[in-house]
């Protein structure tokens, strides 16, 4: 930790060293605009459901510890220190943080222990209702020792105790939130001025347009690189590519279509960067009859159909299709990110001739010759719901829904407008639903998703299987990387096996990030969380980014 | 026979010729299909003769109208025989990889959309469906309206404020924004949805028209002489009230078709239409929006089939109005 | 005449109460919740979102909802909004004076080229100009707002690159200007949305603003001011295009609506930040105090709308001034 | 008057039309204001008075097409505003209205033949087969070609209107019809073939007129009674042939004084009223006719009592204090 220390009082010298905003000199001075496709709904951490709120909100505040580039959940192997400046192990339940004594808040005042046991607080209060709340159950107190030390205590010892106590709180002044009533706390105007810890402060807000946010040059750990950061709210993809190859954003950091990479390739001023993504998409058959939760799907409890109509669908050419080869087929509910991503996890490859024996074994045949399959004057059909909203998952359905056709499946496909979907999906109202999730770095919310005890709750589809549940307990509470990284890869072959879902594919996230900015990183889970170390070289500034802070 | 020509009617004949197969197919294909082709065929030309004969009492003549009627029965032509006229099915993806965003050529008149689907064929296929919605949402609302209205005019007292005020209501509220917020009450958007939920919306006007002509015509010796020889009510409204307002209730339907099939493209382009894969005019605008700058046709072309059938019907409604009013 | 104007005024009352509770009851019935869980990542929780709901008091019964309801509206409080976290007057004065200034410059685009261009064509009717010119209206009164937005986009934005296609002002370099280089910056980005919503509210004013001159100059007593040598300037501007306003008048209280539910469009195509995409947005989000809130915002505005043009109408009109 | 036999029996009859809604009892304009009259079956009874003087109004509410605030209207005996709805429709059958715009009163979208059939149809008076047979049959009696069925109500002239107007009222088989004005529209020669329909139609049918005019010279020869209206009163009510050779009330003499006489050399006094009827809403204390009376009499009396409808001679009524000492013409 000593390094750390060091390379602080270092950036401290810097910085001190020119503290001038109006004349902003050197390295430090640049501005980037982000082409950000939705508004954050709030900036408030504990109340934030969005992606685009982390976003921001990862640049004004801090966590104790961000999980290292490795992604690793298990331990604290790979964290990296944040506002605290590093932590000891007293028990298997008690872990203790010391905490920098150089942090500040944006108004100036020291970061102490008591704000993380207000954090804490706040984020397990019912009256918040933070949607993190649920994730936090296993820790049982949080208390200052003294102004530097906090002490966290666990109800039990298990593999990810370190992840679950640094991941998703980001620390919050009690100072400032103190005073208001808890219950307004989410809705109070502090929620959009926020006062954080973190390499940017907000400066202004305009709803619906833009977010400003300019460095604090005092930043502990060291001087971020860009002097401002704005957020230009876009509503869709084609207006942010516009944007930013009018040069009007620097960043946009999904480019979702390989379509999109081609053109972003051929503009002179911008780079692509590729990193790993954190989503998956997927077919998930409802095991539950839709008009009668108690009995089994007519068609989905049997696992025969569930495999023949995995074998049917070619992942290859919706990959090609719709995001223009930018992706890669999932194999199991795993996203590219996670640690335990394995392409030779034995899974149902694309088979139709084989999809098509299976389906007839079953009584499924043309008798009338209508290109669709029927059995006892019933044909081979069933419902896909989707949300309107999303694009790319209408443009797959209607890919899917030809290939489906070609082995004789008509595979209806009905857009919901998204609460709709929701409400129909979460109460199991639906055939088969076209999902996409959003992984965290700890591949425990697999286990949400799709093991017995999701049932009610993410596992929306109703599979469950005692060998899948017996095997993705153990692995989560495998003490041991290899053993645990086996026992996922077991779990994942048998699911696969069973094929409650279609799995589809994960999509390749690409960026597109103005040439002139350096140092360019991206963390896959949140691709913001090192954007304070991006910089603009002085010789390389255009003159956006003179104009600079204010 | 003015408006009957021998040259389209010949290239129609010629098109029986050239597509029997494709007709054949029509008539065994699904009956959802044909009633379509029966609602389009039945409405237009009802429509249409009663427009004729109004004007044709007071003897307007006029190029325009003659234009837009020859328009409207193409239009309608196309619309109620999509699947005989359709170069492809509207929903065939022809090739993903290589015909994606095709620019109109020979193959594809009108180009391709991200899909590879032959935007041709969707455009005929879109005809029927917007002119289907706006068609039956016309008939549901003026009924509605005129009924409502007539009641309100008729009766008096508080009936007719509760309608008046409630009417008044409906109508301070922007009509998309009520759709928007009517909308969300149905969990699927198929086209009866649709029709329902315009047609809901959109009598107010009719219903305060129709209470004014009734109120106008309410006084009037002929209807006190019917109720002074003991006619009822409903048949008072039946059968000496509603003939005197059915010109104007004309010219209302046909001028609000045409924006009818404006309001469902708004809709559809806010992404509230009917859903896919049987894209209306709107939602093919919709589709294309994202692709404006790369394929601007997909976008361009549906708008122009709107605005020239929303001007056909503002034309023919127009015309009439001043077949009724001399001046 | 003020007897009049109160009556109306009670009536408008009564009009946003009808409003207010069928808004009310309408999105309640609506499939849906405010507080879905995101089922798409990983912190899904349905006691959270039962939480929430008790938070905002949504899990009592629909009238005691729309009891408090009432009373809020009534303080003019329309709560917090579900999806911003925030008080729904908040997010309503971020997006009104986006709104009122598009509408405000849509109406000026609007009634200023369609009343020039009616008299224009009134003067010369059943000439070549009047029919283009009819013509021309025609398209414009039949063409899809958002449709038209989208071409001048194409035209103006991609193509020819001269005017910004997004937003009401440019919110990098916009707070670095000087005041004026701000108001052009703002002017600069209302070109596009106010001209598609004037130029298609315009088409209709133009066929109606002829058709109401021709009317007027049809009747005796404008043929009497001929009759008398008055030049024919004067006859149009002094006798007729006094009476035609009156119509012009109702027409303006009747297009407000109109104008605002192309407001909804013209946001969206533009992502102008006002009213209309807010309601577009709350209605996906299923955020009830913003929607009912905007329904009753968007009545008030209709309301207050009418009720000026109906006191400008008794103004006009020397009859109703007196007959009261 | 013989009220034992009255067909029509009217009582107390008031009626007020309000002009600023309902809370606006000030404004409140009394177009009948308390009349009792009866009319015997077979009888005609003449109304007279000018136009705004509440004739019409009378009319209708006997009919029930408006109804009164207060007051009694019996029809054979039965008391027709306290009837319900569907009994109503019954009684309509029995009684029937003309008015004075024969084609406003035919349905413009509706061809003469089938305006006359309706009330046969919605009274189930002949089968289907015969309808159409009673229709032209009507048409005969009221003397129009039967082509005539087929036109639109604007393809006719007033007479014809009026007379297919009349053929409609007959259709139902009526005891008593209302006149209102039925000639007032029509050209002068035609007028008189109208009436003498009307006086042969009464006697074949045995019909019971309430004939409402403006005019006296309509009255005079088709009336057995006549009543003069001023201000929604009575002023008098008499046999036609008294009234016409000495009125009682100076209204009446009035009135008759600008009837053209057909022999010119006889000497007439004329009495020309003053000023215009006085405004319905502001009505005076005293006799409403106080302000245009041309009786030389006139004094403090008139202007503060209204005087009341009494007998004077037999079977003759007066509202006036010097109905003993009439004007003479």
């Amino acid at each position: 930790m000593t390094k750390g220390l060091l390379t602080t009082v270092l950036c401290a010298f810097v910085a001190a060293s020119c503290s001038t905003k109006a004349d902003c000199r050197g390295d430090f001075c640049g501005t980037i605009v982000i082409a950000i496709g939705g508004e954050p709904e709030t900036l408030f951490p504990p109340a934030s459901q969005t992606t685009a709120a982390d976003a921001v909100a990862d640049l004004i505040f801090l966590k104790l510890a961000d999980i290292g580039p490795g992604m690793n959940s298990v331990g604290d192997e790979g964290f990296l220190p944040r506002l605290a400046e590093s932590w000891e192990w007293e028990d298997s339940v008690t872990l203790v943080f010391n905490l920098n004594q150089l942090a500040r808040w944006h108004d100036g005042a020291p970061v102490r222990a008591e704000d993380v046991e207000f954090t804490f607080a706040v984020y397990t209060d019912t009256l918040v209702a933070s949607p993190k709340a649920s994730v936090l159950e296993r820790i049982s107190s949080v208390t200052p020792r003294n102004n530097g030390q906090v002490e966290f205590k666990f109800r039990l010892p298990y593999p990810e105790q370190f992840y679950d106590a640094t991941h998703y709180m980001r620390i919050l002044p009690r100072h400032v939130l103190d005073t208001i009533p808890r219950v307004s706390l989410t809705s109070h105007p502090i929620t959009r001025a926020p006062v954080g810890s973190g390499p940017y402060r907000l400066v202004r807000w305009r709803a619906s347009e833009a977010i400003e946010l300019v460095a604090d040059s005092n930043f502990f750990l060291g001087r971020p690189g860009l002097a401002r950061v704005i957020f230009r709210v876009t509503r869709d993809t084609e207006s942010a590519l516009a944007q930013v190859l009018a040069g009007e954003a620097d960043v946009l950091e999904q480019l979702v279509t390989g379509v999109n990479v081609d053109r972003i390739s051929t503009a002179p001023h911008l780079r692509t960067i590729e990193y790993p993504s954190s989503s998956y998409l997927y077919l998930q058959f409802n095991m539950r009859n839709p008009e009668d939760p108690e009995a089994p799907h007519p068609l989905f409890r049997n696992r025969m159909i569930r495999r023949a109509l995995a074998m049917a669908v070619d992942q290859q050419e919706l990959i090609d299709a719709v995001l223009g080869g930018l992706g890669d087929r999932t194999i199991g509910p795993v996203s590219k990110m996670l640690s335990i991503w394995n392409d030779q996890i034995p899974s149902l490859s694309y088979d139709t001739t084989r999809a098509l024996e299976l389906l007839n074994g079953l009584g499924w045949t043309d008798t009338d010759g209508d290109g669709y399959l029927d059995r006892s004057g019933r044909r081979l059909e069933f419902e896909l719901v989707i949300p309107a909203s999303s694009r790319s998952r209408r443009q797959a359905a209607v890919v899917i829904q030809d290939q489906l056709r070609r082995v004789g499946v008509n595979m209806v496909v009905a857009e919901l407008e998204l609460n709709t979907l929701i409400s129909r999906v979460t109460s199991g109202r639906f055939d088969v639903f076209f999902g996409s999730r959003t992984q965290d770095p700890s591949p425990s919310t697999i286990r949400e998703a799709w093991s017995s005890s999701g049932i009610g709750g993410a596992n929306f589809g109703g599979y469950s299987s005692s060998e899948f549940d017996r095997l993705i307990n153990s692995a989560i509470e495998s003490q041991q990387a290899d053993s645990a990284m086996t026992l996922w890869h077991r779990a994942v072959a048998h699911i696969n096996a069973d094929a409650p879902a279609v799995w589809l594919y994960s999509p390749n996230t690409v960026a597109a990030v103005h040439r002139r900015i350096e140092g360019v990183t991206i963390r896959p889970d949140q691709w913001t969380a090192t954007l304070w170390t991006w910089r603009i070289p002085e010789s390389r500034m255009i003159a956006r980014d003179r104009r600079g802070a204010p | 026979m003015k408006y009957f020509h021998w040259t389209p009617a010949g290239w129609a004949l010629l098109l029986v010729i050239a597509r029997w197969q494709k007709i054949a197919e029509f008539l065994a294909g699904p009956l959802e299909n044909k009633m379509l082709a029966l609602v389009v065929l039945i409405l237009i030309p009802v429509g249409i003769i009663i427009a004729l004969k109004v004007t044709a009492i007071r003897k307007v003549e006029s190029r325009r109208l003659q234009l837009a009627i020859t328009t409207l029965m193409v239009l309608v032509g196309a619309a109620a025989f999509a699947p005989i006229l359709a170069p492809y099915d509207p929903t065939h993806i022809i090739d993903l990889a290589n015909a994606q965003t095709l620019a109109p050529s020979f193959a594809h008149p009108l180009g391709t959309d991200e899909f590879s689907r032959d935007l041709l064929s969707r455009m005929i296929y879109g005809a029927r469906i917007s002119l289907s919605i706006a068609l039956l949402a016309i008939t549901l609302s003026i009924t509605l309206g005129t009924t409502l209205g007539m009641v309100a005019g008729l009766t008096g007292g508080v009936t007719d404020s509760a309608i008046m005020r409630s009417i008044d209501a409906a109508l301070a509220i922007p009509r998309i924004v009520l759709l928007v917020v009517v909308l969300a009450l149905w969990d699927r958007r198929d086209m009866m949805t649709i029709v329902l939920v315009l047609g809901l919306t959109g009598w107010f006007e009719t219903a305060r028209l129709a209470r004014a002509e009734v109120l106008s015509l309410r006084d009037r010796n002929f209807v006190v002489a019917a109720r002074a020889s003991g006619v009822s009510n409903v048949k008072i409204l039946w059968r000496h009230l509603l003939p005197n307002i059915a010109a104007p209730l004309v010219v209302t339907a046909t001028l609000g078709v045409g924006q009818l099939i404006l309001v469902e493209a708004g809709l559809s382009y806010l992404g509230l239409g009917v859903s896919v894969p049987t894209a209306s005019w709107g939602s093919i605008i919709r589709d294309g929006r994202e692709l404006l700058f790369q394929a601007p046709w997909i976008v361009t072309i549906p708008g122009f089939a709107i605005a020239t059938t929303v001007m056909v019907f503002s034309t023919i409604g127009e015309s009439v109005r001043e077949a009724l009013n001399p001046r | 005449m003020t007897r009049a104007i109160v009556r109306r005024l009670y009536q408008s009352v009564l009009v946003m109460f009808v409003v207010a509770t069928a808004t009310f009851f309408l999105i309640h019935l609506a499939p849906g919740d405010p507080f879905t869980p995101s089922i798409e990542s990983a912190n899904f929780s349905q006691e959270i979102v039962a939480q929430q709901r008790r938070n905002f008091g949504l899990d009592q019964p629909a009238h005691i909802q729309y009891v408090r309801y009432l009373q809020q509206i009534a303080t003019g409080n329309f709560g917090i909004s579900f999806s911003q976290h925030r008080p729904v007057l908040d997010v309503f004065y971020d997006v009104i004076p986006n709104t009122i200034v598009l509408a405000i410059a849509a109406i000026l685009i609007d009634f200023v080229t369609g009343m020039t261009v009616g008299v224009f064509q009134s003067t010369r009717k059943g000439s070549r100009v009047d029919s283009l010119l009819s013509a021309i209206s025609l398209v414009l009164y039949s063409t899809p707002v958002f449709w038209f937005g989208l071409m001048l986009v194409l035209l103006f934005g991609v193509t020819l690159r001269w005017l910004p296609t997004a937003g009401a002002i440019d919110p990098v370099v916009y707070h670095s200007l000087s005041l004026p280089g701000q108001l052009w910056d703002r002017i600069r980005h209302l070109i596009l949305p106010a001209a598609t919503l004037g130029l298609i509210g315009a088409g209709g004013t133009a066929r109606f603003q002829r058709s109401a001159l021709l009317e007027v100059l049809a009747e005796d007593f404008v043929r009497t001011a001929r009759a008398k040598g008055l030049r024919e300037r004067t006859v149009v501007t002094v006798h007729a295009l006094r009476n035609s306003l009156l119509s012009i008048i109702t027409l303006f209280g009747l297009s407000l609506p109109a104008l605002l539910s192309g407001a909804v469009l013209v946001e969206t195509v533009f992502s102008w930040p006002g009213m209309g995409r807010l309601i577009t947005d709350a209605v996906s989000s299923r955020d009830y105090p913003v929607i009912t809130g905007a329904a009753i915002v968007s009545a008030l505005l209709v309301v207050a709308g009418n009720l000026t043009a109906d006191i400008l109408y008794r103004f006009a009109d020397p009859r109703t001034r007196t007959a009261q | 008057m013989s009220t034992s036999q009255a067909l029509v029996e009217v009582t107390d009859l008031k009626k007020s039309f309000g002009t600023g809604g309902w809370r606006d009892r000030d404004n409140r304009i009394r177009a009948v204001d308390g009349v009792t009259f009866s009319v015997a079956p077979g009888e005609t009874l003449g109304l007279v008075g000018e136009s705004g003087s509440g004739k019409s109004t009378i009319g209708r509410c006997i009919l029930r097409l408006t109804t009164p605030d207060s007051g009694r209207v019996a029809f054979d005996g039965v008391d027709i505003l306290a009837l319900g709805s569907s009994e109503m429709r019954k009684l309509r059958r029995r009684m029937q209205i003309v008015f004075q715009d024969a084609v406003g009163s035919l349905n413009p979208r509706m061809k003469v033949g089938a305006a006359v059939k309706e009330p046969i149809e919605v009274h189930r008076l002949a089968t289907k087969n015969e309808i159409n047979s009673q229709m032209l049959a009507l048409l005969a009696e009221v003397g129009l070609d039967p082509e005539l069925s087929h036109r639109y109500p604007h393809e006719l002239s007033g007479g014809q209107a009026q007379r297919a107007v009349i053929a409609r009222a007959l259709s139902v088989q009526p005891d008593f019809i209302v006149l209102d004005e039925p000639v007032a529209a029509l050209d002068v020669s035609v007028q008189g073939q109208v009436l003498n329909l009307l006086a042969s139609l009464q006697r074949a049918r045995n019909l019971t007129y309430l004939l409402i005019a403006h005019d006296l010279s309509v009255v005079r020869h088709t009336c057995d009674r006549v009543a003069v209206m001023y201000l929604g009163r009575f002023v008098e009510v008499s046999n036609t042939s008294d009234l016409f050779t000495s009125p009682l009330h100076p209204y009446t003499a009035a009135l008759l004084s600008a009837v053209p006489v057909p022999d010119p050399k006889k000497k007439r006094n004329r009495i020309v009223l003053e000023g215009e009827m006085p405004s319905v809403s502001d009505r005076p204390s005293g006799c409403p006719f106080y302000s245009r009376c041309p009786h030389p009499k006139k004094n403090d009396q008139c202007s503060n009592v209204a005087p009341e409808l009494r007998e004077h001679e037999p079977g003759r009524l007066a509202a006036c204090h010097f109905a003993e000492e009439p004007l003479s013409i």
